[in-house]
């Protein structure tokens, strides 16, 4: 791969974990006064489909959603304003964490209730077939949301009407504290339960960004040219708890050995060394990355803090468009 | 002599009728749905149109209500106006979640950043034992959910206009069709128009009581209000037509005038929109009414299937007249004296249906 | 295998069909005010499903749901009473055709609503497992219910749990008047697809008394040993419409000559010539069993012909639970 | 000196008292829900039951919302008395098929063969950014339903007494739980209870308002009940419990003597409960009323996020006191003259939340 594709997948990984991580570590100033679900950890493959996505597709995404937002090129101070619940928030203090958009950029929504995004994906997607509109529509989902029906219907008709749908699931093993075991049967593929519904699947390891970064291109390029709707399962892992700040693996649900196993996996400084391998060089070059991103995002932070709340003539406003 | 800009029709070839119009124009208008390019054409409203829109915009879908739903919300975001069609809304309560966490809310809650066109139109079944879970009323369901519109036109005329304006419209329109009045005849226009999704129509003047009504109640109320003249009651029938918003200064002039109230609704009671009418009213002004305010409403039971069962709880326009009669305290012996012949049957819509559906 | 089983067997699928034909013949007299969906050509499954199924074992059944009622034991004139919507009706006429039960043999219900009994089978599936009672549940559906969510979820949570539930779908080719096709993708087949979620699974000929014999009985034996949940896919077809009592080949959802090969196959006679053929003197004793059957379904006909409706007063009777 | 035949406890823990006691007295009593076995027990609700009881009546389950509710109806039918649970009610949107077309109806439509007693405990959001899909208060539509039955419980007695009456009662039973309620305290018997699910309470006598409230607003309206002492005004509590049925009988003979009505209601309003209860007391006697009758609900707008925007409608006993002076057309500067203070944050059950859920 290119250095500077490297580079780029570097730089976006390092600004997605400094935005959680420092939402992390300003969450306990009770500020940001609503539920956060950090994606620390498995922020990989969202940094690399921010290299690969245009700006034309769509995509949606869950209440884990900040990492996907941003790699779809969202706006990070009306993201940071958002959780703040701030005037400016991308929706405008509304919708908080979980409700994430930036219509500049095709990001057309996440939502909080688990598995129910996906359709809206599809629907995206069946208006580019029926507009004979360019572009595709991405679907992130968790391996909760597998569990829900509606994750078979809008497979089921992705596969039918052979949408330009990409399906990008993150599978962290857990859903809030409930292990896999006792919400899907031992032995299930999730990729494969995709591919029996219809759906040109695969499964690929989410902690290697180079692996990502083949198989989301080729994949990507394949639903481009027509082939249909495509599925893959990521593995990933999430450092911090479900939701919150915190890390939390000391109540028991999971154990600090499979914690430390995953965590040394972290694909970020996998990344880093990568490049300093390649082109020892780049050292300077990307503590400057570091350290510009680090400025912008603690602006972020100041700025949003700064904000004005919505003023409350906007609450009874936009409940009907007219 | 006919006016050739109107046509002779009924009910379900006017909803026919509005999307071939609002499809000709508009070209982001789809139209889906179980059985919509079936030989039946969803009671013949969707007959003829795959034909003349082609198979990407009119089209069959597998039983998935919920994730049905969603897609419509998602092609909506890029400016589509689904119309999605469901043969009972019994079977869109499979899509609540779709409904009420995404459509009803998408507009508020990313900041009026984009609303959701998306019209749902819903048959409600009734008659030829269609049973608990095929003839359910839920408009007062989704009149709960602020960012939801619903709409119960009673007639042809209102049925074209009113599907006109909710395809059109920016929000989310639940479109409540009943099963019945499909049949119901009417000549209407035969080019565009709308009528407007916040205003009740007084379909019949009067001085006495008002009688607030919706759906295939308002014919019902209409033959009613006749029969009371002879009693020289004067009634004024108000047709909601929308249900959300409704039209609380149509109803409140009215019942300014007659100081009496009868609410028809084609639901169940309790907690629904019978009581927010009555409620609405009362809590601006306790002492408008002359009598207390009343209402007829299917009871707070499941619809059982039997012919034997539904026959005492379908009203017709004999319930309501005895209810006004009540309201007014009039002396039932004038009842009797209307002679009002019930129909042989009580669970058809016309003589000459013979089911099976 | 035996004559006696192909007789009895032969005797049950007489009865069904029988049963269905004469509902037909009566519909248009115009007393049976609800709608019906016959199983008349697809009723094969039932009848031999009725030789193997113990009376402690749960069924639970779709709008389509005469032919299973009857094959678990139900009782014929109280589902013809409920058909007519009389009193002494299955479900006391509240029901009607879609919604009938017999508690005797654990006929648990049939609904309306597509898919929507699938969960309420794993449910007392799950009780059996619970209670550790003996027994099995039974759970029938038909192709168009694999696309409800409901599907999936309730397969899916079998599996998990492993619970004593056999999925039978009779897969007629059409929900109402659509094809496969705008429903599913194509080549998807749906026993494969039930496999992947995680149950065993396997596809029969539904037009073939001695396969469908063969696979439910070992599937059957299986279960009750402690396997698991499994799920059979037959192939079969039905010959009226949709919901009704006429033919509809004239209106074009399907032509006469798919019409016409599936009824070829008509697995009831096929079954009465291969008793004459492995023992010639049964003539008699079938057309007795025949006879026999004919006079108790008119009678059963006649019986709910005359009789009540339900009282005015039982409307407001049961509405809740005391 | 301390009852010994009484604990001091909060709501969570008296609902997890409730369902120990259920599952010791009654092996067929199961339980599960997402994260019944997870480390927080569901708010501590369900915490130590599995240990208890065993893994297979106390369990986790997938994300499947609808499938798990017709597999609780169908446990049910082979007898056993499933409680389920729900973290939020929005959640259980997904399942309105099973809950209204199956388990509503499943007594009635098999001509009462076989009940379904299925308790449902939803967790109603409240506070720190719930926003609008996790903070719906529903209990107007399930109130809708007839078959259901609706009960919203105000603290840790009647939590414990409904959760034993629920469990045991033979039909279908939403339970609703606010979050914040879940913190409150009280000293409750130790022993088995039941509270009936009819009987609204009268928690403060008083002769010149009935305030008609549930769940959350309950604690609200007595504090505001005691601020109205200080002004004279003597207002009566009625705290529901039961929504269905409500106990109109109770809320009739309060009314009578006080002839002044202000219903609360947690839940939008258009449709809801609070217009039920208005329509049904004017309806049998509109005259009532000395004054308007009124009600403070939540408003027709989705619940947004944004600490900035919950804070002008989060409602407490001063919004309640203010609307009773209203009604009672009394001076508002009496209402300074209180000297109320809000609490700084108006988005927390207590001072020591910290969220983030
Ligand atoms: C329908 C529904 N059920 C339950 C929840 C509660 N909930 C919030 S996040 C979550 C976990 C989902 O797991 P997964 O899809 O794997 O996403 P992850 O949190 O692991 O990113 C759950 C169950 C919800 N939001 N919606
Ligand atoms: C949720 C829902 N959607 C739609 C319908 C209308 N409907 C009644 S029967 C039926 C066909 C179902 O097809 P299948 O499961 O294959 O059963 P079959 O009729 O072929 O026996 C449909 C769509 C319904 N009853 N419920
Ligand atoms: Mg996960
Ligand atoms: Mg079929």
């Amino acid at each position: 791969m290119k250095l500077n594709l490297l580079k780029n997948i570097y730089r976006e990984f390092f600004r997605i974990r400094t935005i959680e991580e420092d939402l992390a570590k300003n969450y306990n100033d009770q500020k940001m006064r609503c539920p956060v679900h950090l994606s620390s950890g498995q922020e990989a493959v969202a940094a690399v489909f921010s290299n690969i996505v245009k700006k034309r597709d769509f995509a949606v995404s869950t209440h884990r959603g900040h990492a996907h937002y941003l790699a779809k090129g969202g706006n990070l101070n009306k993201m940071i304003a958002e959780i703040y619940g701030k005037e400016d928030g991308c929706s405008s203090g509304k919708g908080g964490s979980m409700h994430l958009i930036d219509l500049d950029v095709n990001f057309m929504g996440s939502t909080a209730i688990v598995g129910n995004s996906m359709p809206i994906g599809v629907g995206l997607g069946l208006s580019l077939k029926i507009k004979k509109q360019k572009g595709l529509s991405f679907v992130f989902l968790g391996d909760g949301a597998v569990e829900s029906g509606v994750f078979y219907e809008a497979l089921n008709f992705a596969a039918v009407k052979k949408l330009p749908v990409i399906f990008i699931c993150e599978n962290n093993l857990y859903s809030v504290y409930s292990s896999l075991e006792v919400r899907q049967p031992k032995n299930r593929k999730i990729y494969k339960l995709a591919r029996e519904i219809g759906i040109k699947s695969e499964h690929c390891d989410g902690m290697d960004s180079l692996k990502i970064y083949k198989c989301l291109k080729r994949t990507i390029s394949e639903t481009r040219r027509g082939k249909g709707p495509q599925f893959i399962e990521f593995s990933t892992y999430r450092w911090r708890e479900h939701c919150g700040p915190n890390y939390d693996n000391d109540i028991g649900y999971r154990t600090l050995k499979e914690f430390e196993f995953w965590k040394k996996k972290d694909p970020l400084s996998k990344l880093k060394k990568l490049i300093l391998k390649k082109s020892p060089g780049q050292k300077k070059s990307l503590i400057n990355i570091e350290l510009s991103i680090k400025k912008e995002v603690k602006e972020s932070f100041q700025r949003a803090k700064n904000m004005n709340f919505p003023k409350k003539s906007s609450l009874f406003k936009d409940v009907y468009a007219k | 002599m006919p006016n050739k800009n109107f046509f002779e029709t009924n009910f379900s070839n006017a909803i026919n009728n509005a999307l071939e119009i609002a499809m000709k124009n508009d070209k982001n208008v789809i139209c889906y749905g179980l059985g919509v390019t079936d030989p039946k054409g969803v009671f013949g409203t969707t007959t003829g149109l795959e034909k003349k829109f082609g198979k990407h915009r009119v089209f069959d879908v597998p039983t998935s209500e919920n994730a049905l739903t969603g897609i419509g919300i998602g092609a909506s975001l890029n400016n589509l106006r689904c119309v999605m069609t469901h043969q009972r809304v019994d079977f869109f309560l499979l899509a609540m979640d779709q409904l009420v966490n995404n459509a009803s809310k998408w507009y508020y809650m990313y900041g009026g950043k984009k609303s959701v066109p998306i019209t749902i139109r819903l048959i409600v079944g009734r008659g030829w034992g269609q049973g608990p879970t095929h003839s359910q009323n839920l408009q007062s369901w989704f009149a709960h959910i602020p960012g939801l519109k619903v709409v119960m036109p009673s007639n042809p005329y209102d049925a074209k206009g009113m599907l006109l304006s909710s395809i059109y419209d920016p929000n989310p329109v639940i479109f409540l069709e009943n099963r019945w009045l499909h049949y119901t005849k009417a000549s209407i226009p035969k080019k565009k128009y709308f009528v407007p999704i916040n205003k009740a129509k007084i379909v019949k003047k009067g001085k006495d009581i008002t009688i607030v009504s919706m759906s295939y109640l308002t014919p019902e109320a209409i033959i009613a209000s006749k029969y009371l003249e002879k009693l020289k009651i004067s009634s004024e029938v108000i047709d909601l037509r929308s249900i959300k918003p409704i039209d609380f200064l149509t109803i409140r002039k009215s019942i300014k005038k007659t100081k009496n109230l009868l609410v028809l609704d084609t639901g169940f009671k309790f907690c629904s929109v019978s009581s927010e009418i009555i409620t609405s009213i009362l809590e601006k002004n306790h002492k408008i009414l002359k009598n207390p305010p009343n209402r007829l409403t299917m009871p707070d039971i499941p619809e059982p299937t039997s012919f034997g069962l539904t026959k005492h709880i379908y009203m017709t326009h004999l319930e309501i007249i005895s209810k006004v009669l009540d309201i007014l305290k009039i002396n039932k012996k004038y009842l009797k004296k209307l002679k009002i012949s019930k129909p042989k049957f009580h669970d058809v819509p016309n003589e000459g249906f013979k089911g099976p559906f």
